[in-house]
């Protein structure tokens, strides 16, 4: 069975579903109770768990190092933080004790949290509301970077999010929170953290993206002349490595595309494993097509900012004509 | 000692101007008329633009916007107190304090539109630009009023914020720390009862907002924030204590009568009820009702005020939508660094097409 | 109104054994005679440790150090305050608090030895490892708590930090959600009138550090931190107090008379006369006073303790080393996930020389 | 005119230099009064500018913070941050405010402010001591990130961060405050930031090291088999890519070392950047000898974290027998 749902309404679902199943599930952040989140994510479940949803103060640290001690204490806190913009103010909490709670202790504690996020650009939002931080999260050892694409995989990911039993930075692109409704499983669905979906198979050029990116990417690969397989790491960190690796040993082109500026982004990663374990596949070099390295702009600017169609396609150019 | 009585504080509240419209004598700022016109006229003035800031958001053409309706007296006042020598920071919600201050519409305009135009308020008004993380501009303040400090200059800061950004940490080292260095800095908090949804008292369990000033070993006050004389008298004698060194926080008790943004929907978390009873307090109605009294309004004088207030907006906001033409994208490698690095020249080049390389 | 008094705050201070050897007969806990004893012990026991461990990092066998001397009244009380079933958070100068609540000496050892094994205190114990981001651990504790009145239970969390910690956002966030969520969290600070070099008076303003609680609408109370009696009682009264939903931050005054740690210089930054006011209120002595007094312990008692204590000591010191001697660097790849990823096996196989990539 | 000093007393001389030369320098920070810093770096400073030196509460946040307030007023903050790891308590104020200051105001306001902080392991110090993240920093558009690794470099690249108008996370390698000796010129030594330093000429393969690991890589470069060129960035963004690519498309291989984590670290940076522009030159990939992607370990397991002789000859003879 399954119902077609857009993301918002996959995360909610989710929640719901989860929180059944577990009841030390803990929900909590900015104005998720009575007004069910700044985007309805968690709308109608603090009358379903009135002692299990919390409204919390404005305070980033202070909600992620309680959860720390939700964790510790042996629930399952599963804060939103209301734009991956404000992850910054809680940064050292989740530097310092949600990554290491497991290594400092020699795994006598552990920290199963799951922090959601709204992340990335393009819908022409406030200042410091579309930040793409996924390469500084994944810098950071014991913590997993997940951002789902599709409504199905957020239910997927999302459920094997809240049920890893490390902490989980789940970054949910704004974007794509109501622009696609597809079917999503009814029944319990779990995408395994750590693995890549290929979207599309194709044999001359690789196309890497998340979030946004992905959707924008497979809007315009039919018109490049070339058959392009797009792959979806879901998970990034830990990252697919093998399925991208597997790609690019047949393509021998890849291309790689998010909106984080370029500079120790993502697709630096990417391009690094390539060049580790499949750089005498490579036929042309890795082209990245990313943000640029500037601050994301105001929303004015935001689409100049932010890799368009052109770019995209002038990237699959380049590796295909090198 | 076995149990004694270690230090115990006291937090004041402060009204001048009644709802029932009765002044208190004493604490009367006494201001000249045209000084009382001036700041009516821009209460009136920031009520309009947040009315026509809506409609335009409502058509597209400005993007979120946090309209500070029901806050004009909070503002107004309290900026109304700060000399050309002093300093300005702000959150997102200080439409009417920029206005007081003398930025013109068309520039908050510009942020609104999503332009960085906006927040180029020049150096020399000294106000800096809008802050939208919550709570983190009150350390700016902090810093400006402790430069000044340094500087031994005789001007002062104000650092706004909401009652919401009072649970930031950010605020409490900056109480803190303008205690410790003898910043010449007045925090004032507009406690408009909510932070989006979150009513204030699921904020914190503290009675009062302006005892967060307790723990910083500084004085807090609270005042009437829809009574326009109370926030300018209580304002004026926190920057006289300022730049002597002594910071000061004020809690103005105020309502935020609109949105939160015009992405909110307070249907959803608050009562009709509720936003009747402070729409009855509302504070340029309060105003307006004294200066009749005292004389110095009409129905005439405020039709006028109305008239040009209606022309000022039509025109700025022409100019907003000029400007908003005239933006370049390419300018965002501008402004990075002084000079732009090499591989920022690079992605420069490659966005001019002057490339063909990413 | 125009002005008036909108509410006011007490901040108390207590003590129970005096320095002159005297017993508030209302406020004394009334412990039996063998629990007294217990926390003697424990206070000679960490003094002890602190003093053997100085000793191992100048001969190069432990690592950075911090002790605890001249806090052992303050961390022994409040944990002798603890039952079984409440959690405890602490910063990482708790060496007194540990012991009092049954972590073997070694483990603490280990810490200092820099193995992640002095880290990986037991679950079961709840207590949590030490934290060494000053203040970031009050969080901690205030989460605990929250999840103790999430699950309604009659328990509670101390969370432990310094006077210098007071002044991190981390932990104005933690009093003001406590007090939000009815956290079973007791703020414990020790005050030991300094942060690495930096006194108490330049940390904050503030006359008290108990009155940080005022900010966030919790009880606050200050307690003489060299009198082990005092801070018994005023802690256990705090946890009843949390354990309803009530949270306290408790100051106790104390002095740290060592090193900030083995790495640090106090004479750089304080006056001999100072250290020696501090020696002549000493929380051993005052205690040893006080159980003489009562007839609870003679010369003949200590030597037999102090004997029992270095046998103890020996013991674990040796036991600390051999473990140290059993460490393998590579299971630093064993922790870090519940399952390691592939990238991180490869890692590990490189480590291990398994593989000839990295 | 040059003196032999020691980094810590490059530092503390620059310092004193830059301030005598321009009174709108306040330096201030955790025990930097008195105590002249845990480290001893502003020793003194505070008999000599009683009014321009201060101690700070514990408080990450508000010291960079207020500097954001002293610097828009025309001063020149120089704040200490005691450790690395304790700048991730003011990283929302410098992702938020420091690095955006100049661009969000179109350059009316700008942020000229170096982030002193401690940085790297190797000491035996306690956890969160050790601390390498410059490439999350490199990560963040508007910063400059700079790593000197000689007493005669901190000189010129510490008097060229103090002066640049725009901000300077500045990271001494801890390890190697007292740990070496050199002549360092007396008089006005700046160190342009964005220019590397080939540190020793090579024709085989180049190795790319900061820190304390640029030592390191000297210290047994002699010993392998094969024409080293070593490069020292010295500035990790902005990075002089063209020095290292020249050098790569002389040598065709590559080794980057450095102590923080692999995923996402500077190393996948530079390797991404060789891939862009001087692929084909490559004989081998670019080895990449980082710290594990584990968190920094307590001390008893720190040699075996970080990158140590065996680790980067190994590498080195990964690339050359490629
Ligand atoms: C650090 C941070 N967290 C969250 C947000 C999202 N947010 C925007 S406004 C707001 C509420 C602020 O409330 P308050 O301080 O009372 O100011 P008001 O909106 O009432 O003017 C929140 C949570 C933000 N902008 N910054
Ligand atoms: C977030 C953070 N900043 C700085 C430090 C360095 N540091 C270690 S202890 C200390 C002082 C702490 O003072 P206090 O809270 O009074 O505790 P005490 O050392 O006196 O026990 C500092 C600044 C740190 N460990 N964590
Ligand atoms: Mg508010
Ligand atoms: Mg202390």
């Amino acid at each position: 069975m399954a119902n077609r749902l857009r993301t918002i309404e996959a995360v909610r679902g989710t929640l719901r579903d989860e929180m059944a199943r577990d009841d030390s599930i803990v929900v909590y952040g900015q104005d998720v109770g009575r007004n069910g989140g700044v985007f309805r994510a968690t709308q109608g479940l603090i009358d379903e768990y009135p002692n299990r949803v919390y409204d919390s103060p404005v305070a980033e640290a202070g909600i992620i190092g309680l959860g720390v001690g939700l964790a510790a204490y042996g629930l399952k806190p599963v804060p939103e933080i209301e734009f991956a913009g404000f992850t910054y103010q809680a940064f050292h909490q989740i530097q310092q004790h949600v990554a290491r709670l497991r290594s400092r202790t020699r795994g006598e504690f552990h920290c199963q949290m799951t922090i959601r996020a709204p992340f990335g650009g393009g819908i022409r939002a406030l200042e410091h509301h579309s930040e793409s931080f996924e390469a500084g999260y994944a810098h950071v050892p014991g913590l997993k970077v997940v951002v789902p694409s599709t409504p199905a995989d957020t239910k997927g990911l999302l459920t094997a999010s809240i049920r890893d039993p490390d902490p989980v930075i789940f970054l949910e692109p704004t974007r794509l929170y109501r622009s696609i409704r597809e079917p999503v499983p009814e029944e319990d669905h779990v995408v395994p953290l750590g693995e890549a979906d290929v979207v599309r198979e194709g044999e001359d050029v690789t196309v890497v993206a998340w979030g946004a990116m992905r959707h924008r990417v497979l809007g315009l690969v039919d018109d490049v002349d070339a058959s392009v397989e797009v792959i979806d790491p879901r998970t990034i960190a830990p990252l697919d490595t093998d399925a991208i690796l597997d790609s690019v040993r047949k393509t021998g082109r890849c291309v790689v595309v998010h909106e984080a500026p370029r500079t120790a982004g993502m697709a630096a990663e990417i391009t690094a494993r390539i060049n580790d374990r499949a750089l005498l596949y490579l036929e042309a070099p890795v082209q990245r097509v990313t943000g640029y390295d500037v601050p994301y702009p105001l929303f004015a600017r935001e689409s100049a900012y932010e890799p368009d169609d052109d770019r995209i396609r002038a990237g699959i150019e380049r590796a295909l004509e090198f | 000692m076995p149990r004694e009585t270690a230090v115990d504080f006291a937090i004041d509240r402060v009204q001048v101007l009644a709802p029932d419209g009765s002044v208190d004598e004493e604490l009367d700022p006494d201001l000249p008329e045209d000084r009382l016109l001036g700041l009516y006229r821009t209460m009136k003035l920031s009520r309009r633009l947040d009315e026509r800031a809506i409609a335009l958001q409502r058509r597209g053409e400005l993007g979120t916007y946090a309209p500070a309706i029901g806050q004009e007296a909070a503002q107004v006042g309290s900026a109304g107190a700060l000399s050309e020598s002093d300093w300005m920071v702000t959150s997102f919600r200080e439409t009417p304090a920029y206005l007081t201050r003398g930025t013109p519409p068309h520039v908050l305009l510009w942020y609104a539109m999503g332009m960085e135009e906006g927040a180029a308020v020049p150096r020399e008004t000294r106000n800096m630009p809008p802050s939208v993380p919550v709570g983190s501009q009150a350390l700016h303040a902090a810093g400006l009023g402790w430069a000044q400090e340094i500087r031994d200059e005789d001007a002062a800061t104000i650092g706004y914020f909401g009652d919401g950004a009072t649970s930031e940490g950010d605020v409490y080292e900056a109480l803190n720390l303008a205690g410790v260095y003898s910043s010449h800095a007045v925090f004032f908090c507009q406690n408009n009862q909510y932070a989006i949804s979150v009513p204030r008292e699921k904020q914190t369990k503290a009675e009062t907002l302006a005892q967060k000033a307790i723990s910083a070993g500084i004085e807090g006050v609270q005042v009437d924030g829809n009574d326009v004389l109370g926030t300018y008298a209580v304002t004026r004698d926190a920057l006289e204590s300022a730049r002597g060194g002594d910071p000061v926080l004020v809690e103005a008790l105020t309502y935020r009568r609109s949105l939160h943004t015009t992405a909110d929907d307070p249907s959803v978390y608050r009562l009709e009820e509720e936003e009747a009873e402070w729409e009855a307090r509302d504070p340029i109605e309060r105003f307006e009702a004294y200066l009749r009294d005292r004389g110095a309004l009409s129905d005439e004088r405020i039709a006028e005020i109305e008239a040009s207030i209606e022309d000022e907006l039509a025109e700025e906001i022409e100019r907003a939508k000029e400007g908003a033409q005239r933006i370049d994208p390419a300018d965002m490698f501008e402004y990075v660094y002084a000079t732009a690095p090499p591989e920022l020249e690079r992605q420069r080049a490659d966005f001019g097409g002057e490339s063909d390389g990413e």
